[in-house]
C-alpha cells in the first residue's frame, strides 16, 4: 500500500487533470473549479517567488546587509507604483513606468538591430551558384527572403511586377507557416502522451494498490 | 442539412474524441505500424550487424538525464544489439550529469546478457573537457582514463589488453544531447579518422545532416524517430516504437480530418455549381 | 563556507586535466614534444578589462611530427622569473586562449584589472611537456567602445536618419500612402459587430514582459481600439498577466476614453490582473471568453504555446478574432485559427495605421527604406560571398 | 510635470541604455546589471497592485453574489493559502507551499498544455481547405511535414528528403524575412517611444 500522503496528493493531481480535460466537452463546474484554483495558487506562487527571489536579494540584502544605499532609488521608484491605489496621485506612477519603459526600449534598439537584423542579414550572405545543390538552395533562400521582405512593404501598392514579387513572398511565408504547423503536431501529441502516462502509469497503479489494500 | 455540410461543419468535439482515441488505443493496445527506416539509420544498423564476435565498438553515452526520453532508447537498443552479437564495448559518458544514468543502463543490460565489466565491456565514465578527453583518447585511452569508472586500472582489464586508442575500435557511435558530437567530429573524426556515427535529439538533428552528406558521419539517428526506426531494424520494439506508434496514428487522424474537411468543401462547391 | 567549496571545485576543474594527465602511466611516449613558439600575451580587446589573451604558434608535434601533443596548458605569474600557476587548458590544434576572470573583487576567480602578468604555454602529452618562452608583461584594460559592434551602430544611425527625414516630410504635411492590411481594415468591422450584438470586446496583450517592445506596440494599438470602443459605447475587457502591463493598460484606456469625450463610461475594473503564470492565465482567459460571450477577441503582442488554446476557444465561442505577434513559431497557429493575423512587422505598423498620425506614418516609410537597403545588401552580399569578397561579408559579422 | 517629465525620463534613459550597449567597459556593465535590478524591483512592488486588482475582482463577484461567485471564493482561498504557506514555511522543496505547486499548479498547467494536441487537430481540420492558393500552400506544406511520421510505402523516402528541403530552404527564408521585418518594427517602435512620438500608453490629463 502506497504512503497515504502521496496517494492523496497524486489523486488530487489526477482529479485536476480530468477537470481540465473536461473543458474539451464544454465549460463546466469542474473546469471552473480547477481554473479558479490554479489562478489563485499561481498568483500566490509568483508573488512569493518575487518576494523571496526578488525583493530580498535585490533590495533587502543590498541596502540593509551590504549597505548599498543607492539601491534605495529603485526601491523608491517601486513604492511610487503604489500611488496607483489613489485616483488623485495615480499620475505619479508614470515615473517608475517611464523608467521601466525607458530601460526596455533603450536596450532593445541596438540589441534587436544586431540579433534580428544584422545577424540574419549576414547569415544570408552565403555563396550562391547554379551548379551545385547547396549553391542553388542558398540562391533560393536569398530570393525567398527578398520577396518576403517585399511583401512587408507598407508604403507601396502591391500591384504590377512589385505585386507579383510580393505574392511570391507571401507564398514563401505560407510554406513556412504550413511547415511550422506540421512540424509541431508531434510535439503537441507527446504532451498529451505524457499526461496519459501520468494517469495510467503513476496515478492508477498507486490508486489500485490502495484500493486492493483496503478491500 | 446536406452530407457535405455535415462534413464541413463537424462539431469539433468529434475531432477531439478521435484524437483522444487515436492516442489512447495505441497507448494501451500494442500493435504494429510500418515504420519507414531512413538510410542514415539503416547505415548504422547494417554496420553494427557487420561486426563480428570479439570486435570492439566505442559507444559514447554523452547525454544528460534531461535528454533521456529521446536518447535512452537508442543507447539501450544499440547496447543490446552489440552484446547479443558478443561485440565488446568501450563506453564513455562525457556529459557532466550523465555517468550515473549511463552506469545504471550498463548494469541493467549487461545483466540481461550476462556480460562482465572488464571482459565484455569497459565503462570509462566521465572526465571534464570533452574536447581534450576525446583528443587524448586518440593517443591512448589511458591518458584521460588511467582506470575505468569503477577505479580498476585499464591495464589490468583483460579486454583492454591490446586496445590502445581509436585504431583498435571499429567505430565510435556518439549518443548525445550536447555539443560533444562537435568535439567527436573535430578531435575524433577529423584528427584521427575515427569512423563516426551519431544519435542526437530531434532539435539538433537538422544541424548535423550536412556532416552526413560530407561523409564525416556514416549514420545519424534523429531523436525518438531515429530510435524507433532502429528498434524496428533491430527487431526489439520498445519505448521509442510505442511512442512512434501513437504519433503515427495521431498524425494519420489529423491528416484524415484535413481530407474530410476538403471533401466536404469540394462537395459544397459542386453543390453550389449545380444550383 | 559555501563560497570556499565552490572555489575549491573551480580550482579542481581548472587543474583536473593536469591532474588526470599527471596520473597517467604509459610507456609509449617518452619524448617531450616541441615547445609552442612565438607566444604573445596582450589585453583582450573589446572586453570589460578582466581578461588577457594569449596566442602562440602550434608545437611542431601538434598534428605533425610525432603528432603527440594532446593539449596546451597556460601558466601565469606576476614576475617573469617564477611562481607560475596553471590558468587553464585547451585542446591540441588550438593556438589562442583568453585568460579571463570575474570583475567582482569578492569572487575567488577575480582577475585584477591593469595589473602586469607574465605567461608561458606548455605543450603537453600525458605528464610529459615542454614549455615556451615567457611572454609579457601584459595587463587587462577595459575598453570604452566595442569595435566589433560598429556595423550595428551604423545600422542604427542610418535608420535614425531615415526616421528623421520622413518625420520631417510628414510635418511638412506630405501625404504618405500606406497599403491596406486586412487585419487592420477589419478592426472597425469587428468592433461594430460587438456593438450590434451588445457584447463586450476582449483584448489580450500576450505574455511578454511589460517592456517588451511587442507589449508596447500592443498598448499603442489598445489606445486606438479603446478610443473606438469608447465612441461605440462597447465595453472592452483587458485581462492582464502582469501588474505593470495592467497599470499601463489602465492609463491607456482611460486616456482613450478621455479623448473620445466619454471619461464617465471608463470602467477601471474591466482592465484587471489575472495571474502571471502562462497556463493559469490562459485557463482564466478561456473562461472569460465563454462566460462573458465576447463578440470580438484581439490577441496582439507576444504569444507562446498558448496562442492556439486562445484562438480555438475563441472560435468555439464564435468570436471574431484578430491576432498579431512577432513570435515566428506562433504565427502559423494564429494564421490557421483566427480570422485575421498581423504577421510580424505588421504588428508594429498597426498603431500607425489605426492612428493615421503623420508622424507615425512617417516612421513606416523609414522602415520601408531600411527594408530596401537590407534587400540591396542581401543581394550584393550573396554576390560578394560567391565571388569570395570576404571583406564585404566580414563587414556584416558582429564580433561579440 | 505630469506629461513632459516622464517623456524626458524615457528619452534620457532610453538613449543612455542604447549607447551603453556599445561600451564593454565594466562601469557600463555595472549600469546595465543595476538597471536589470531596477526592473525587477519595480516589478516586485507592482505585484501588490496585481494582487489587489485580483482580490477586488473576485471580492466584488462574491459581494454581488454574481453567477459563479463560489468559484471566486476558491480563487481567493488558493491565493491566501500560497501567501500564508509561503510566508510561514518558506518556498523550499518539500514545504506545503511547494506541495501545492507540484500537485495543483503543475498538473493543471501540463494538462492545459496537453489540450494543444486536440486543438491542433481541430484547427487543422477547419483551416486547411483548398479555398485559395494561399490556404492550399499552407495545407500542402503542413501535410508534407506530417507525412514524415506516416508510413506511405515507397513515397516515404522522397518525402523525408523533401521535408528536409522545405525546412532548410523556404521555411528558413520565411523565418528570416519575418525576423528582419520584426527587428525593424521593434527598433522603429522603440525609437518612436524614446523620442516621445508614441506616447498614448503614458496617459494624460
Amino acid at each position: 500500500m502506497p504512503p497515504i500522503g502521496d496517494l492523496l496528493w497524486t489523486t488530487l493531481a489526477a482529479f485536476l487533470t480530468f477537470c481540465i480535460f473536461s473543458f474539451l466537452y464544454k465549460d463546466n463546474p469542474f473546469y471552473k473549479f480547477a481554473e479558479h484554483l490554479v489562478v489563485g495558487v499561481s498568483a500566490g506562487y509568483f508573488a512569493m517567488l518575487l518576494w523571496y527571489e526578488g525583493l530580498i536579494p535585490k533590495l533587502y540584502v543590498p541596502i540593509l546587509k551590504e549597505g548599498k544605499l543607492y539601491y534605495l532609488i529603485p526601491g523608491i521608484l517601486g513604492l511610487l507604483m503604489w500611488t496607483r491605489f489613489s485616483r488623485k496621485w495615480a499620475w505619479i506612477s508614470r515615473y517608475p513606468i517611464a523608467v521601466y519603459v525607458g530601460i526596455g526600449t533603450g536596450v532593445a534598439i541596438p540589441l534587436e538591430m544586431q540579433t534580428k537584423v544584422v545577424r540574419q542579414l549576414s547569415a544570408s550572405m552565403t555563396a550562391i551558384s547554379l551548379n551545385n545543390a547547396t549553391g542553388i538552395n542558398n540562391l533560393l533562400v536569398v530570393i525567398g527572403v527578398f520577396c518576403a521582405l517585399v511583401y512587408f512593404f507598407f508604403s507601396k501598392e502591391h500591384k504590377g511586377a512589385f505585386g507579383g514579387i510580393a505574392r511570391f513572398g507571401i507564398w514563401t511565408l505560407m510554406i513556412g507557416f504550413g511547415a511550422g504547423f506540421g512540424l509541431t503536431v508531434m510535439g503537441r501529441v507527446s504532451l498529451l502522451i505524457d499526461r496519459v502516462k501520468f494517469l495510467a502509469e503513476t496515478w492508477w497503479p498507486m490508486f489500485k494498490a490502495f484500493v486492493g489494500a483496503v478491500f | 442539412m446536406a452530407f457535405y455540410e455535415k462534413l464541413m461543419g463537424l462539431d469539433r468535439r468529434w475531432v477531439y474524441l478521435c484524437v483522444g482515441i487515436a492516442v489512447l488505443i495505441p497507448f494501451f493496445i500494442p500493435f504494429d505500424v510500418p515504420v519507414y527506416t531512413t538510410p542514415e539509420v539503416k547505415a548504422v544498423y547494417d554496420f553494427m550487424e557487420s561486426l563480428k564476435e570479439g570486435d570492439v565498438l566505442f559507444l559514447a553515452i554523452d547525454y544528460d538525464p534531461n535528454a533521456m526520453a529521446e536518447l535512452h532508447p537508442t543507447a539501450t537498443v544499440m547496447m543490446r544489439q552489440a552484446f547479443s552479437k558478443n561485440v565488446k564495448l568501450v563506453i564513455s559518458a562525457l556529459s557532466q550529469n550523465g555517468p550515473g544514468m549511463a552506469e545504471q543502463l550498463i548494469a541493467q543490460i549487461s545483466k540481461e546478457y550476462g556480460k562482465k565489466s572488464g571482459v565484455d565491456y569497459c565503462y570509462l565514465g566521465y572526465k571534464p573537457y570533452p574536447g581534450i578527453v576525446i583528443l587524448a583518447m586518440g593517443q591512448n585511452f589511458r591518458i584521460p582514463f588511467p582506470s575505468d569508472y569503477y577505479g580498476v586500472p585499464l591495464d589490468s582489464l583483460p579486454m583492454m589488453k591490446n586496445i590502445k586508442n581509436y585504431d583498435d575500435v571499429k567505430a565510435v557511435i556518439d549518443v548525445t544531447g550536447t555539443n560533444a558530437i562537435d568535439y567527436w567530429l573535430v578531435n575524433g573524426n577529423a584528427r584521427y579518422k575515427v569512423k563516426l556515427a551519431a544519435a542526437v535529439t530531434g532539435v539538433m538533428a537538422a544541424d548535423y545532416y550536412p556532416y552526413l552528406q560530407s561523409g564525416q558521419l556514416f549514420g545519424l539517428l534523429s531523436g525518438l524517430k531515429g530510435a524507433s526506426e532502429y528498434e524496428v531494424l533491430a527487431n526489439q520494439k520498445g519505448f521509442a516504437f510505442s511512442g512512434m506508434r501513437i504519433q503515427t496514428v495521431a498524425h494519420i487522424v489529423v491528416t484524415l480530418f484535413i481530407v474530410i474537411g476538403n471533401i466536404g468543401f469540394f462537395m459544397a462547391r459542386a453543390g453550389k455549381r449545380r444550383s | 563556507m559555501q563560497n570556499k567549496s565552490r572555489a575549491l571545485t573551480i580550482a579542481v576543474l581548472l587543474l583536473l586535466p593536469a591532474i588526470l594527465l599527471a596520473q597517467d602511466t604509459l610507456q609509449s611516449q617518452t619524448v617531450a614534444p616541441a615547445p609552442p613558439a612565438e607566444v604573445k600575451a596582450f589585453d583582450t580587446p573589446n572586453d570589460n578589462g578582466h581578461s588577457i589573451t594569449i596566442t602562440w604558434k602550434l608545437s611542431a608535434d601538434d598534428g605533425a611530427g610525432q603528432n603527440s601533443v594532446t593539449m596546451y596548458e597556460m601558466l601565469r605569474a606576476e614576475s617573469p622569473d617564477g611562481g607560475f600557476i596553471s590558468r587553464g587548458v585547451v585542446a591540441a590544434g588550438v593556438s589562442t586562449y583568453d585568460d579571463k576572470g570575474d570583475k567582482d573583487k569578492a569572487s575567488q576567480n577575480y582577475f585584477p584589472s591593469g595589473k602586469n602578468f607574465y605567461y608561458k604555454v606548455r605543450a603537453k602529452v600525458g605528464d610529459i611537456f615542454s614549455e615556451s618562452e615567457v611572454a609579457g608583461p601584459a595587463s587587462a584594460i577595459g575598453q570604452w567602445y566595442h569595435t566589433g559592434k560598429t556595423i550595428v551602430l551604423a545600422f542604427v544611425v542610418i535608420f535614425m536618419i531615415f526616421v528623421l527625414i520622413f518625420i520631417r516630410q510628414a510635418q511638412k504635411g506630405k501625404e504618405l500612402y500606406v497599403r491596406p492590411i486586412g487585419g487592420i481594415a477589419a478592426v472597425d468591422e469587428a468592433i461594430g459587430r460587438a456593438t450590434e450584438m451588445g457584447r463586450p470586446i476582449l483584448y489580450v496583450m500576450g505574455l511578454g514582459a511589460p517592456n517588451d517592445i511587442a507589449s508596447i506596440a500592443s498598448y499603442t494599438i489598445l489606445a486606438r481600439i479603446a478610443k473606438k470602443t469608447a465612441e461605440y459605447q462597447t465595453p472592452i475587457l483587458v485581462p492582464c498577466n502582469d501588474p505593470i502591463m495592467m497599470s499601463i493598460a489602465q492609463e491607456t484606456v482611460r486616456t482613450s476614453y478621455l479623448d473620445a469625450g466619454r471619461p464617465d463610461t471608463y470602467k477601471e475594473e474591466n482592465i484587471f490582473f489575472v495571474t502571471s503564470m502562462q497556463f493559469a492565465y490562459v485557463a482564466a482567459v478561456n473562461g472569460i471568453m465563454l462566460r462573458e460571450k465576447t463578440a470580438t477577441n484581439f490577441y496582439l503582442g507576444k504569444f507562446f504555446a498558448e496562442s492556439l488554446i486562445l484562438a480555438e476557444t475563441g472560435s468555439v465561442a464564435g468570436s471574431i478574432q484578430i491576432s498579431g505577434t512577432d513570435e515566428v513559431a506562433q504565427i502559423p497557429f494564429f494564421v490557421a485559427a483566427t480570422d485575421y493575423t498581423l504577421i510580424g512587422e505588421e504588428l508594429y505598423a498597426a498603431s500607425a495605421y489605426l492612428g493615421r498620425e503623420p508622424l507615425l506614418l512617417g516612421t513606416l516609410k523609414a522602415q520601408d527604406w531600411a527594408k530596401g537597403l537590407i534587400m540591396a545588401l542581401l543581394l550584393f552580399g550573396a554576390l560578394a560571398a560567391s565571388l569570395h569578397w570576404d571583406f564585404f561579408v566580414r563587414l556584416f559579422t558582429v564580433r561579440l | 510635470m505630469r506629461q513632459q517629465l516622464p517623456l524626458a525620463i524615457i528619452l534620457v534613459i532610453g538613449v543612455f541604455m542604447a549607447l551603453q550597449y556599445f561600451v564593454p567597459h565594466e562601469s557600463s556593465e555595472f549600469v546595465y546589471e543595476w538597471s536589470l535590478d531596477w526592473v525587477i524591483i519595480i516589478g516586485v512592488f507592482a505585484m501588490a497592485l496585481g494582487l489587489w486588482s485580483m482580490f477586488v475582482v473576485h471580492y466584488t463577484k462574491i459581494q454581488k453574489k454574481s453567477s459563479g461567485w463560489g468559484f471566486s471564493v476558491i480563487a481567493i482561498l488558493g491565493l491566501l493559502y500560497m501567501l500564508i504557506a509561503g510566508g510561514i514555511w518558506g518556498i523550499e522543496e518539500g514545504t506545503p507551499f511547494m506541495d501545492f505547486f507540484w500537485y495543483v499548479y503543475t498538473p493543471i498547467q501540463a494538462t492545459m498544455f496537453a489540450l494543444l494536441a486536440f486543438y491542433i487537430a481541430s484547427a487543422a481540420y477547419r483551416a486547411f481547405r483548398v479555398r485559395t492558393i494561399l490556404s492550399t500552400i499552407l495545407l500542402v506544406a503542413a501535410l508534407l511535414l506530417m507525412f514524415r511520421l506516416i508510413p506511405i510505402g515507397p513515397l516515404s523516402g522522397p518525402i523525408q528528403e523533401l521535408d528536409r528541403w522545405i525546412l532548410g530552404v523556404p521555411n528558413l527564408a520565411a523565418k528570416r524575412a519575418i525576423i528582419i521585418g520584426v527587428g525593424l518594427g521593434i527598433v522603429a517602435t522603440a525609437v518612436k517611444v524614446v523620442l516621445g512620438i508614441e506616447r498614448s500608453y503614458l496617459g494624460k490629463d
